[in-house]
């Protein structure tokens, strides 16, 4: 119920985005919007060493997009790209405390995660990734 | 303003689905019309019926159960003609939606008429299904397209759309009866007399408006006249071109195959007959069919009728939610000049937020861009939550929908 | 030949329809079945159940209708997509009809592949809704169009087709992959073969071949195939198109508008994923759900026992008509390379003639010349006969076919 | 039912039609089919002093149509234009002795008469009809 889902932190996180703003010197920026909902998340990252050095996100939204992109950029922040390739639907929306969200608004919930995958496969186009890392091209999560 | 008449909890009975539960134990509160619309159970059972007592392909066969359906089918293209007062069924083309209406249009007719550097001249109301199939054409032809902008209550200027008009090397334009977003009402017949003075011909987008008022292709004098059948208590998979009888003879045809033809040969082909022409392969019978049983049902009524009980009420709903803190109202505000459609904002509160918070009230209203980002863009918004009314919907109904919205206001503190 | 092995008396339950009586007191034999099929009642069902409980608009609705609707919806796409095999559900998209699916790859596709004098590769066999549309392409682009003839038999002479493909600038090949006249399966794993190995992509009609035996379209390998719902048990107003991925992704839209678009600005828009992309404006979403219902119920029967029993009935009727006096049945004697589709002509008793007499008796067969007058030309006739079969067809009804014919027989004196 | 239908009658202007073919010096030719079934007929009139003076049909098709159509050079032989014009559908069902048709069959027995007003309208087309004449160009007739 709504009760639920519009908890105070997913309020407070909507209402102030961590992390939110451009990023001047990012190795890697990209976009992606839900085409239903017209949900939009920018994320530019800064990567050294195979870790993410720093993380920016813009957007425009519903409370659980932008809330979910908001805590999606707390939890990777410093961590390596390995594990951030990683993380799964499961992992978003245990992060963000909504897990019986139903078919429509999950894709608000994962829309950041879809956009950072976009922006890992973009990072590593030019680039070989890391032997033992195994990058997927498969953007579907929902 | 007359009062309704609409015996209201008697059509309600005829809608099976309003005794639906959501949630557990929330009776649904059906507020999505202008997406579509319920169907009363004289359109199920047309679909029922005519699957088990005489299901078979139309036009060409000789046995009964042929000769019953193409008769079925054909009563619904007289239907519709009257409907909205067309000269002959020959002008009625049957199509999936009000969206291959419009396409139609552009592919057949506009194809052939419009040509580099001339114009499409639209609106920024319009519905992506009024705007995207004109970007394709235009840009195939190196044609221009061009917007006639509102004002901030959600009106045209008609002296604006004078000069748009006036202007050299314009080829067609389409408009939409009624937004779906704002509920303006279109001056219609003022634009076509004005491009007729042109001899420009005009397509309306009549989605949102033959299904919500009485629509007079012969008095407004439009030239394409599209919608669908969904928007007017009848089946998915259903939408009505009506084009004016001399400009329906000089069109190419669409979608070639089966039913559209008189003669096949290796090279060449004689096409059929308006309006068969322009209706390729198998048609929807089904549900073509059960349309004619939505036109009764709403006849039965009195689109007047219709009418008036909307405007009761939307002013009824506009009343209640006006002095709410933080709301933002798109549209007239006047509902003589607007359909049962009521987009609105509250607070910071995202329409989608809104929308899940009343789906937990039983509640289903709309949220979004509603098919209209050229609109959100003038509105210099990103969505907007959307309640639109129909014939069953009642004021407890709104009442219940302003209860949920004032629990979305608590849970976002606004 | 496998004895047919289905339960014909206990399928028959499921389609109320054949208990229908025709003048007066006669039961219906219906034998049009490649017209158009029955439905059984889980489709009728899934319809009524749709309209009932959970009617709405899908895609975009954050409601619980909407998100059931969506699903069920979707749902269908993935039952087709393993139907027919399909790598993903991103190559499954839902059209009108089977003549909708292949105009879309001539507006989209062929349109931005086919150029002056390049060539379209058909057969004398192809319905019109495989026909016509390449005649408008190829007249609006100076392209050219070909027929590959068919021997006396009504088989392919795969040799002369080979030569056909191998000529210069053919840029498409278009093959029906069962003939709705003569009932001919067409050899299109060897055609498609041979048209690969000069890059030449393949469309197949399947309208005839996906409802009545097994087609996997990663054993054939066609680029496209096109087929209807109404004639594999599902609801009118249901088509299917099956693109391979790596050409979907390089096709314009057609039917441009709501649902399609993922972005639309003024001047430009920013298309839907695949499959939305082809699907513009509201879909006709009760019908595919209950499509769903239809693939499921065929599923339950299985494709090879369709076949069979297809073949068995077929080959009973073919053997009883076979020394009238005066008869002539059009295509391959062996049923194992036909399907359940006998088209014949009997003395000088015109077709309509004759299923005006068989519906005297309740039988409702087809006559005419079977939206395939290419072919009627290079059989010489005007029309034919046409007993076509499913699964709920006995061999009883073939003797009362056969004591209508002689009935015919005896008033015409043959 | 079919007894009723396909009497001696129709069967023998079906095989033996009357008034077929040709005809060398006509001042007017007209041709159409029913595009749901594919019958065809041509007729071939020969006009003197607003009558018929001759009158030729070509067609294939079936029963109906074409018993229909020999019928119907057989009933306006010699008559006067006039006369001809005015003829209307039950005229003709009533000529071949079919007044139960379905709604298929009946265009069957009418492309005759069809296909005469379309001759008649062609045939008056660069002339002035008799001025008591009063000529409709509506050839719906089912
Ligand atoms: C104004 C307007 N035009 C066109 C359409 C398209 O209708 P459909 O989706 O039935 O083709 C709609 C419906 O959403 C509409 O509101
Ligand atoms: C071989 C073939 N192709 C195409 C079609 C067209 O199907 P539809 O009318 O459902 O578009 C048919 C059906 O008549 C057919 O038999």
């Amino acid at each position: 119920m709504s009760d639920d889902i519009y908890r105070e932190i997913i309020l407070d996180h909507y209402r102030n985005p961590r992390n939110k703003g451009k990023l001047s010197n990012a190795d890697v920026s990209i976009h992606d919007n839900n085409p239903l909902c017209g949900d939009e998340i920018d994320i530019h990252l800064k990567v050294e060493e195979d870790k993410i050095k720093d993380i920016k996100f813009e957007g425009r939204g519903c409370a659980i997009s932008q809330a979910s992109a908001s805590m999606l950029t707390e939890m990777i922040m410093g961590k390596s790209l390995n594990t951030v390739k990683d993380l799964t639907k499961e992992d978003i929306l245990e992060n963000i405390g909504l897990i019986n969200l139903g078919p429509a608004r999950i894709k608000c919930a994962l829309l950041s995660l879809k956009v950072l995958k976009l922006g890992m496969i973009k990072y590593y186009a030019d680039k070989d990734p890391p032997s033992a890392m195994k990058l997927s091209d498969d953007t579907k999560l929902y | 303003m007359q009062k309704a008449t609409l015996n209201v909890s008697r059509i309600r009975q005829d809608f099976p689905i309003l005794k639906r539960k959501i949630k557990g134990n929330k009776t649904l509160v059906y507020l999505d019309n202008a997406a579509t619309t319920q169907k009363p159970i004289p359109v199920i059972n047309a679909i029922c019926n005519y699957y088990m007592n005489y299901n078979s392909n139309i036009h060409r066969a000789v046995y009964q159960l042929a000769e019953e359906a193409t008769l079925e089918y054909e009563k619904t293209r007289e239907k519709i003609a009257k409907f909205i007062n067309a000269h002959s069924t020959d002008e009625i083309i049957f199509t999936r939606n009000a969206t291959e209406a419009i396409n139609l249009v552009s592919y057949s007719w506009a194809r052939t008429n419009v040509e580099k550097d001339e114009k499409v001249v639209l609106t920024e109301i319009e519905h992506h299904s009024n705007i995207v199939p004109w970007q394709i054409l235009t840009q195939e032809k190196g044609a221009k397209l061009e917007y006639v902008g509102i004002d901030d209550k959600g009106y045209l200027n008609i002296e604006e759309y004078k000069k748009y008009i006036q202007r050299d090397k314009v080829k067609l334009v389409s408009v939409s009866h009624m937004s779906n977003v704002l509920g303006t009402i279109m001056p219609v017949k003022e634009i076509i007399k004005m491009a007729h003075q042109k001899s420009i011909p005009v397509l309306i987008d009549g989605a949102q408006s033959v299904p919500h008022m009485p629509v007079d292709v012969r008095d407004i004098d439009c030239d394409f006249l599209a919608f669908s059948a969904h928007k007017m208590l009848g089946p998915t998979g259903v939408g009505v071109l009506y084009v004016k009888r001399e400009i329906l003879n000089e069109m190419p045809p669409f979608i070639g195959g089966g039913d559209m033809i008189r003669e096949v040969h290796k090279y060449d082909t004689r096409y059929n007959d308006l309006p068969y022409k322009f209706e390729g392969g198998t048609p929807n019978i089904a549900d073509v069919i059960a349309f004619g049983a939505a036109i009764d049902y709403l006849n039965k009524i009195g689109m007047d009728k219709v009418r008036e009980h909307e405007m009761d009420v939307t002013n009824y709903a506009i009343n209640a939610i006006h002095d709410l803190k933080g709301i933002i109202i798109y549209g007239p505000s006047d509902v003589n000049n607007r359909g049962g459609v009521v987009s609105f904002n509250i607070g910071d509160i995202h329409p989608h937020d809104l929308a899940t918070i009343m789906n937990d009230h039983g509640i289903a209203i709309r949220s979004g861009h509603h098919c209209a980002q050229v609109l959100m863009e003038r509105l210099d918004v990103a969505a907007t939550s959307r309640a639109s009314f129909y014939i069953y919907n009642t004021k407890e109904e709104v009442d219940a929908f302003i209860n949920a919205l004032d629990e979305a206001r608590r849970l976002f503190r606004i």
